[in-house]
């Protein structure tokens, strides 16, 4: 009778820890981490406040100026028409850490939600997803790019904003892959008999998914988002022959490097792409070591 | 005469055995072959048999975690296998199960806590985070765990003790019905005592129902009030506890039970070795399935499948020799 | 008198969590003479696989370690050799069967091909060759159609049958040394008598010594020449079979055999130690077993008791003895 | 090392009284080896090849270079685009629209056949084929029986007459100034492309358009797919065997071809002319630089329908307000010019009289615009009947100049009250955009013909390229005049008159002629290129230096 | 088994049939058409319309995609517009240059990737660990005409020991053996360029699906039985990584013909990525059709592809 009978203590000063904080407190812990957050944070910073600093202006052009390199005037030199290298990296910044983020938010978003389903469901419900997975990818994105693009000049859409417009469209358009990475992991999820139990205990089938199937694809999902970002922040600035890209005077760090597309830049002016380039791995690398940090941190099995 | 509250009838679960490179199905393991049976509330029905025999299937199929190949499931008188999601859904927490395997059946990424306490979260039947984990506190301690294991995760106990957090997940939700699938077999004697006291209690208080299934016949013993015993997918004996210790009238019950092993260094031991070769639930053999092992094997039971009848006392048994007897 | 073939010699070993420093493994000392089976008994999580695992070096890094102490196999010091060397021990001379056969056995593979690996590696035997001796083991260890199982993945077998095919995995290489981490918790009363048979004629025939976990008195009781107490990561009695039987010492041998059932004694309720074990992270100078102790003393509560020789092979770590042994 | 200034880096060429610049390398000893080491070939760098080797299917410029060194054609043109009779055929002109050629002596296509009147007919029947899709428009020079032959079931045109093998008749309906430059199109074998040929069906012509043979100085040996064409010397060519027996046109990439010519992996490419380039190519020290006015302009266009651009005071306000000097000067440096007329400057036609520079100048810019009733607001920008003076431009990305004049043009047109917004699609979608008046204002880029003739498809009320809706009657009169004048001098004059009015009227900004410039091998010896005349005119007299 | 793959190919029909629909639907919503991407000065009103009306574009939508659809079950493309030539010849004309170069990056990228991701995992924040995530991302993060230039600059301009772009030298009449040679020197920049960028993305995932792997307990038995680490990891632990692996893997299969745009830009390699971006910007419909489908066609392959492997890798996979 004892064990029945024993009465159960809680202290009254314990506190509840919810599973968000105690990520949040051992992703405090991890220094690799947490160097990722900074640097990501410096580069917000960078971006959205350096420009206030800046005594120079996007708009003012002077072609006398074009192609100086790094002086104490213009410390990172001088592009084309003689504007502030580093006035534009900082402004570049937004865009692209706008656009990547955006992009594989969406993108991971949907990925997740639907490999989810569709591996936890199996049968017709997988088949129709996947097939239509495969359908977003078979589907040529360019020519809807253009489309877009012609669509959005006809509607007089405002030119700054079509970028982002473009990146919510890249993110819906570019789920398929992870989806498809999820799912497959979630067929061998699913046959563990954790998820027998789960089903045993007659859960409700978001609850399995999101519960249990998803936390165990996590690491996958945040390797594809960390990649995710960097090929999107590059694709931006492919995207620009369609006409998608940034338009003057916007910069941003994909459109930027581009300049090391002429060879004469590439081996002589080094400050007009040596600084995007930079930018663009610091980001990737920062977010990259930050999703391993979440991994760790969300990984039951690495703690110590 | 008391309420049935699981009938279980000629119930049949094959899995079909793949080959080759394109997984062509060659055959079926014939897992669970036409087991029939029913609980009555409160009671205990204990299973026993053989390793592979299908005691684990037996009740995977009862809770519809395998689809059955054949036969009917009554839960409260509701066939399990013909009901939709919803409805399933809603049974699921009156009839739970404690699984053999204590790790792989537990989510590597879920703290104790979460596994224990998301069923009654889930269910909406505590929705209050400190209710809750009041709850699961005293649930785990109910099962032999102390309160502060409430935050780590099942790869950090030993174990037996993650078959405690296996026990507490079903308790959790009081269930009418459990299916207990080798719930002790792991703990050590004491906290199979603990274990075993606290179902039984649980049993008297809320009026539980186990199907036990183990292999400890002395647990079973001590726990059931009836017992069946398994061999290949069938049932051969099921009787009241005491008949059946007492007196075994199947060939293999007598053999299992003379090998139970007695915790006394010195005690003397006659045991009944089943010779000849065990046969293969894809293939079973002919007749009664047992005659390839069985000492007292006639020719009948080479052709004849022995008819599961009441040898009185509610005692029933599949076997030629008794009938020969009558 | 036969030579010792493991000697544990003030083995400590931690995992380091979040919670703190989990002392799975507190100072443990004991020897497992050559040809001789030793059992370990205890409180589930009292540390009994972590210290096999010690003796395997296969303890997860990086949270856990062995901090302290030595563990001697056949004259070498585990603790300080090298991978390699380490390497041609496992399998070989030294081979283990886990707890859990589920997540233990790699789902991808066929039992067949696992149990082949270790045969091939170590028994330098070809493919073909491999594959008979893997049937053979199979059929050994009582699994009916063997040439077929050995084909089938793990998530199609049994838990009875898993635990075998890893216990035929662990036989197939004439180890020196065999661990069974509870190898017949999951089996039926006549296949655990044929696999502890089967254990015995192996040790006799080859001089294997055995380390043996298990919760199962029984079985202890059957197999053991000396048995080993643990509780709370320390061992607290120790000595030949009968004299753990016949004169148990420590208040908590005592509760473990008092808590057994037996078959064909009724009792009305199962005895149960009292309380819980004490958390392992930050544990006090005291006998960890105080608070659970009908005879707890003062001094239990402030200190911590030392093993001791209480007669010529029997040991005992409690303050009740003191004095009393030499 | 660090870029030059543009003054230091280049002396600064006119080329309104020189029609090709040539800097001669100055030390070629510095020839990489591998170029010397090829004595008997000349390797041609190239973007691109459709692999439409026939004059009448090509598209792309880099199949015309292919096909001039395959094809002759009855009239070649001078350096300032005039026809003269180096080609195949003499001709004399009757009644202002009788062309009569005769084919000159010893003509042979490669196989060794001789040119024909036949084979004349044949190339031409080929572009009145009902299904003949190439970009040739035979239908507007009115040859008589044209139409019986292309809609109708007549078997030859009319106006097309061979009067024996050296012979050959071409009738107009009325005189057209224009049409000997059409005469400039190659000269097919009959009896190799005209084997299966059936009138309407030219699916067998098309199939040869990959193996082509003609009667110029060399002749295709092998074309690999978007990598290379290779030729080999005419034995039969009828001014004399080439000097150098192998030629071969190789797929490059812009963005490394400067290297690979630098490498010597290649002998002859043409470089976008940039300060840079042109630096990296004269420190070399082994390269021959051939640089001339380019055949067409870059402009703005602008829809003239639009009311905000339908004053013509506003166009000129923008024109004042854009500094296309210093723009070209940047994009350019001392290698393109600001132009102000639709021509060439080197052209015949072109002519500076009676020409407003519209030079930069703000102030006159915002009285224009003030006059014409755009009124500054407190926000900094203009209004006129409440509405603000935005313009949406429509461009290409990665276009060097947009890169360069956008940014300057966004910064002076915001300094007069202008908001220009800019948005970026692609070529088509552009054209598209034109095609059906729905751009406001954007950037492109025209070639030109020796012939002036052409630029009424482009400023003619209606004219089919007159995307800024433009319309002015005396213009309209003008071309015509133009179209049927066939005396140079009288022609020019008319021309004359229509620019003053275009550059009176803009209908579009036109901002700027730039070079082209050709890269040579030293080591060649006798490498011409002019405005109007490809490289590959005189390749066969090139000589390999030892 | 047989039967699933018999069903998913059969699915494949009505697919491929919604895509051609959906595919003819995009590229006819493009604007502009193949005659206003080669705008000519030259052509009057008249003259484009009959160009038009030649190439079908003045019929209605759906008329037009039943001529194609109805030529296309027969095999027949249609002509490419640009090149006046079959679409198929088109497509095979410069397609295997690009499985060329797209086979050995792959190949290369693979070799590379999978024993580092092993490896990274095995050896969590090593230094080899912390050196290769960093090559890796680089990698990711350095756009692929920014590593070509480089490589072209060192290896080509200032090492001299190989060609600057094209796929042969031009001039040189090597057969058999040395022209094969000379194909492959031209291969290894652009292989290395496509290479680098792929071994970045594969190498994350193999590192985080092993980490995954490299903790379970059957890895702990595998090593019990003594086996080397090499053995344990390479066979037991990759084996169950291996789904991740897969997925990619199946989804390069397109990749794998469909050339990769900006490196054969660069190298001015013949393959079909820069056709079918040509084709695009010329509205040369019949080629963009033809192109994407038989892109579509290996999508859906390489996914049913790695469907199937799932089971063959993991028997737990259940197929339905
Ligand atoms: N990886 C780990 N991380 C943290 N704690 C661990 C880990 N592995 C084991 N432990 C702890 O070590 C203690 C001893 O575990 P061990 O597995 O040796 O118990 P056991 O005696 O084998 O029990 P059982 O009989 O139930 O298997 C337990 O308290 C357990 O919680
Ligand atoms: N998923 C499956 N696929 C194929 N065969 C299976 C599957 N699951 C179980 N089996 C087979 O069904 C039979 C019965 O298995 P079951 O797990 O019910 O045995 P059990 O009586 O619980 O045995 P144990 O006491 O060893 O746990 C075995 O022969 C097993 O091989
Ligand atoms: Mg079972
Ligand atoms: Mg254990
Ligand atoms: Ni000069």
């Amino acid at each position: 009778m004892e064990a029945v009978n024993k009465k159960v203590k809680i202290s009254s000063n314990e506190t509840i820890e919810s599973p968000w904080r105690m990520t949040y407190r051992r992703l405090k812990k991890n220094k690799l981490s947490m160097v990722g957050f900074v640097i990501l944070l410096g580069m917000f910073i960078f971006s959205f406040i350096g420009p206030f600093l800046s005594p120079h202006d996007m708009i003012t052009t002077n072609v006398l100026n074009a192609n100086k390199p790094p002086s104490s005037q213009f410390w990172l030199g001088t592009d084309s028409v003689g504007r502030d290298v580093l006035l534009r990296l900082m402004l570049g910044g937004r865009i692209s850490l706008l656009v990547g983020l955006v992009s594989v938010a969406i993108s991971v978003f949907i990925g997740t939600l639907v490999g989810g389903l569709s591996g936890f469901y199996g049968g017709w419900i997988d088949n129709v997803l996947m097939r239509i997975a495969d359908i977003f990818m078979a589907v040529p994105t360019m020519p809807i790019l253009v489309i877009l693009a012609a669509v959005m000049s006809d509607l007089k859409v405002l030119p700054e904003r079509r970028i982002f417009v473009v990146m919510f469209i890249l993110g819906i358009l570019s789920w398929a892959g992870l989806s498809r990475l999820v799912r497959g992991q979630i067929l061998t999820l699913r046959e563990q008999e954790f998820m027998q139990a789960a089903e045993a205990l007659g859960l409700k089938d978001s609850r399995k998914i999101f519960k249990h199937l998803i936390p165990n694809v996590v690491p996958t999902i945040i390797v594809n988002a960390t990649l995710g970002i960097g090929s999107s922040i590059l694709m931006e600035s492919a995207l620009s022959f369609l006409g998608l890209g940034v338009v003057p005077p916007i910069p941003s760090w994909g459109n930027m490097i581009q300049a090391v597309n002429n060879f004469y830049n590439f081996q002589n002016r080094p400050w007009l792409w040596i600084p995007p380039g930079v930018c663009i791995f610091l980001t990737v690398m920062a977010i990259n070591l930050f999703g391993d940090g979440l991994r760790d941190a969300l990984d039951p099995k690495l703690k110590r | 005469m008391s309420e049935i509250i699981l009938s279980v009838r000629d119930l049949k679960k094959y899995f079909p055995i793949k080959a080759g490179v394109l997984q062509k199905t060659v055959g079926h393991v014939k897992a669970v072959d036409g087991v029939s049976f029913d609980i009555v509330k409160g009671e205990t029905l204990g299973i026993v048999g053989e390793s592979g025999c299908g005691k684990s299937t037996t009740g995977r199929a009862i809770i519809r975690l395998f689809e059955k190949t054949g036969g009917d499931v009554y839960f409260n008188g509701k066939e399990v296998h013909s009901l939709n999601h919803k409805e399933l859904r809603a049974i699921r927490p009156k009839m739970q199960m404690i699984f053999q395997d204590p790790y792989s059946s537990l989510n590597p990424r879920m703290t104790v806590g979460q596994i224990v306490g998301e069923a009654l979260l889930d269910h909406g039947i505590i929705t209050d985070k400190v209710e809750l984990r009041k709850k699961v506190m005293k649930t785990i301690e109910e099962c032999g765990l102390a309160s502060y294991h409430i935050d780590r995760y099942p790869h950090e106990f030993s174990g037996g003790q993650r078959q405690r957090i296996g026990i507490a997940r079903a308790l959790a939700l009081d269930p009418d019905f459990i299916i207990a699938d080798e719930p002790v077999s792991a703990l050590d004697v004491s906290i199979q005592a603990q274990i075993i006291n606290l179902l039984m209690d649980l049993q008297k208080e809320r009026g539980f129902t186990y199907l036990f299934i183990s292999h400890d016949l002395s647990v079973v013993e001590h726990i059931s009030t009836r017992v069946g015993v398994m061999y290949l997918g069938s049932m051969v004996e099921l009787a009241n506890k005491k008949d059946m210790y007492k007196n075994p009238l199947h060939p293999y019950t007598q053999a299992l039970l003379s090998a139970a092993p007695v915790p006394d260094p010195t005690a003397e031991r006659k045991r009944i070795i089943l010779t000849g070769d065990i046969p293969s639930p894809a293939n079973p053999p002919s007749g009664c399935k047992f005659h390839t092992r069985c000492p007292y094997a006639m020719p009948i039971c080479k052709t004849d499948i022995p008819e599961f009848k009441d040898r009185g006392n509610k005692h029933f048994v599949a076997c030629h020799l008794l009938d020969k007897n009558n | 008198m036969a030579k010792t073939l493991v000697e544990f010699k003030d083995v400590h070993t931690y995992f380091y969590t979040e919670a703190g420093t989990v002392k799975a493994v507190n100072g443990v000392s004991y020897k497992i003479k050559e040809g001789e089976t030793v059992c370990v008994v205890g409180e589930s999580g009292c540390g009994k696989s972590v210290t096999a695992l010690s003796l395997m070096r296969l303890i997860a890094a990086p949270q856990g370690e062995i901090v302290k102490g030595n563990i001697s196999f056949d004259g070498k010091d585990i603790t300080s050799l090298s991978e390699e060397e380490m390497m041609s021990i496992r399998g070989n001379d030294i081979s283990m069967i886990f707890q859990e056969p589920m997540t233990s056995l790699n789902p991808v593979f066929t039992v067949g091909n696992q149990i082949m690996e270790s045969i091939m590696l170590h028994q330098k035997l070809d493919k073909k060759q491999a594959r008979d001796k893997a049937i053979e083991m199979v059929k050994l260890v009582g699994i009916p159609r063997a040439e077929a199982i050995v084909d089938s993945y793990p998530h199609e077998l049994s838990g009875g049958m898993r635990q075998r095919i890893m216990i035929a995995m662990a036989l197939s290489c004439n180890p020196k040394l065999l661990i069974a981490d509870e190898p017949t918790t999951a089996l039926d009363v006549t296949i655990q008598a044929q696999i502890l048979d089967l254990m015995r004629d192996i040790k006799q025939k080859t001089q294997t010594s055995i380390m043996l976990i298990t919760h199962d008195l029984g079985v202890v009781a059957e197999m053991a020449d000396y048995v080993v107490v643990m509780y709370a990561g320390k061992v607290i009695e120790e000595g030949p079979v009968n004299d753990i039987f016949k004169n148990p010492l420590h208040p908590y041998t005592r509760g473990l055999l008092k808590s057994k059932p037996v078959i064909n004694q009724e009792t009305d309720r199962l005895y149960s130690i009292p309380g819980q074990v004490p958390n392992p992270i930050g544990m006090k100078d005291s006998c960890y077993f105080h608070e659970r102790c009908e005879h707890c003393m003062e001094i239990c509560k402030t200190q911590i008791p030392t093993i001791k020789y209480y007669d010529e092979q029997h040991k005992i770590s409690c303050f009740l003895y003191d004095g009393e042994g030499k | 090392q660090e870029a030059a200034a543009p003054e230091q880096a280049a002396e600064k060429a006119d080329l309104t009284t020189q029609t090709v610049d040539i800097h001669k390398a100055e030390d070629p000893s510095k020839n990489p080896q591998q170029a010397l080491d090829r004595k008997d070939t000349i390797v041609v760098g190239m973007t691109e090849f459709s692999g439409k080797f026939m004059e009448q299917f090509r598209q792309s410029s880099y199949d015309m270079y292919v096909n001039q060194m395959i094809f002759e054609q009855l009239v070649e043109v001078d350096d300032e685009g005039k026809p003269v009779d180096e080609g195949i055929a003499t001709w004399t002109v009757e009644n202002d629209n009788k062309y009569i050629f005769k084919l000159k002596d010893g003509i042979k296509f490669s196989d060794g056949t001789d040119v024909k009147a036949e084979d004349v007919e044949f190339s031409y029947l080929l572009l009145a084929d009902p299904n003949y899709d190439g970009d040739s428009d035979m239908s507007k020079y009115g040859f008589v029986g044209f139409d019986d032959y292309k809609n109708g079931s007549a078997t030859s045109i009319e106006g097309i007459k061979v009067i024996d093998d050296k012979t050959i008749e071409f009738t107009l309906e009325e005189p057209n100034a224009e049409v000997i430059y059409f005469f400039t199109g190659g000269i097919v074998p009959k009896a190799y492309y005209g084997a299966n040929y059936t009138k309407g069906d030219l699916s067998s012509v098309k199939a040869l358009l990959t193996k082509p043979m003609g009667s110029g100085p060399y002749k295709m040996v092998e074309y690999k797919e978007g990598q290379s064409v290779t030729f080999t010397a005419n034995e039969h060519y009828w001014k004399g065997q080439p000097a150098v027996k192998n030629v071969i046109f190789t797929v490059t990439a812009k963005s490394t071809a400067m290297q690979s010519f630098l490498g010597g992996q290649t002998d002859i490419e043409m470089m976008d002319v940039s300060i840079e380039n042109v630096e990296q190519l004269k420190a070399a020290g082994f390269v021959d630089l051939h640089r001339f006015p380019t055949n067409g302009y870059g402009y703005l266009g602008m829809n003239n329908a639009l009311p905000k651009f339908s004053d013509k005071r506003v166009r000129q306000a923008l024109a004042y307000a854009l500094n296309r000097k210093d723009v070209v000067e940047a994009i350019y440096g001392p290698f393109g010019n600001v132009l102000n007329v639709p021509q060439s400057r080197v052209a015949w036609s072109y002519s500076e009289e009676g020409i407003n520079e519209y030079g930069y100048d703000m102030e006159k810019a915002a009285a224009l615009l003030d006059e014409a009733g755009w009124t500054m607001g407190d926000d900094g920008f203009r209004y006129k009947d409440g509405e603000k003076f935005e313009i949406f431009f429509t461009g290409m990305a990665d276009h060097p100049v947009l890169d360069i004049m956008l940014p300057v043009m966004i910064e002076s047109y915001k300094q007069l009250g202008i908001d220009l917004k800019v948005e970026y699609v692609d070529f088509p979608t552009l054209t598209e955009k034109t095609n059906n008046f729905s751009a406001e204002m954007w950037f492109m880029a025209w070639g030109l013909t020796p012939d002036p003739g052409d630029s009424s498809n482009v400023y003619r009320t209606g004219g089919p390229q007159n995307k800024y809706n433009y319309a002015n009657p005396k213009v309209d009169e003008l071309f015509i005049q133009g179209s049927k004048e066939t005396d140079f001098e009288k022609r020019k004059a008319i021309y004359a008159e229509i620019y003053k009015v275009l550059n009176d009227e803009l209908p579009c900004i036109i901002v700027y002629q730039r070079s082209d410039m050709w890269a040579a091998n030293s080591r060649l010896e006798g490498f011409h290129v002019t405005p109007y005349k490809e490289f590959t005119k005189d390749l066969w007299k090139v000589t390999i230096k030892e | 088994m047989r039967q699933y793959i018999t069903r998913r190919v059969l699915q494949m029909i009505p697919i491929l049939l919604g895509l051609s629909i959906i595919i003819f639907g995009l590229f006819a919503l493009a604007p502009g058409d193949f005659i206003d991407a080669n705008l000519s000065k030259n052509l009057s009103a008249e003259k484009v319309a009959e160009l038009k009306a030649l190439y079908g574009f003045d019929q209605p939508l759906h008329i037009r995609y039943f001529r194609w659809a109805g030529d296309a079950l027969r095999g027949n493309l249609g002509d490419s517009l640009q090149f006046s030539k079959p679409v198929t010849s088109v497509i095979n004309d410069y397609v295997w240059n690009s499985f060329i170069l797209s086979a050995f990056s792959y190949l290369l990228s693979i070799i590379l990737a999978v024993p580092i991701g092993i490896i990274s995992a095995t050896k969590q924040y090593s230094k080899f660990d912390m050196g290769a995530t960093v090559v890796a991302l680089i990698g990711i993060s350095m756009p692929a005409f920014f590593l070509g230039l480089l490589m072209i600059k060192i290896f080509a301009i200032d090492l001299h020991i190989l060609p600057v772009s094209g796929m042969r030298t031009a001039g040189l009449n090597a057969t058999g053996f040395a022209a094969m040679a000379d194909v492959g020197k031209h291969l290894i920049l652009p292989t290395l360029v496509l290479a680098f960028s792929g071994v970045g993305s594969l190498m994350r995932y193999t590192r985080t699906s092993m980490l995954e792997v490299i903790k379970q307990d059957y890895i702990r038995t595998a090593r019990a039985k003594g086996l080397s680490e090499k053995t344990v990891i390479y066979r037991h632990a990759l084996r169950n990584a291996l789904i991740p692996i897969v997925t990619i893997l199946g989804l390069m299969l397109p990749g794998l013909f469909g050339g990769a745009m900006i490196t054969e830009q660069i190298f001015a390699f013949p393959g079909i990525g820069k056709i079918a971006l040509g084709a695009l910007s010329k509205r040369d419909y019949p080629l963009m059709m033809g192109f994407n489908m038989f892109m579509a066609v290996l999508v859906l392959l390489g996914n049913l592809l790695s469907d199937i492997l799932y089971a063959a890798v993991d028997p737990r996979v259940r197929l339905k």
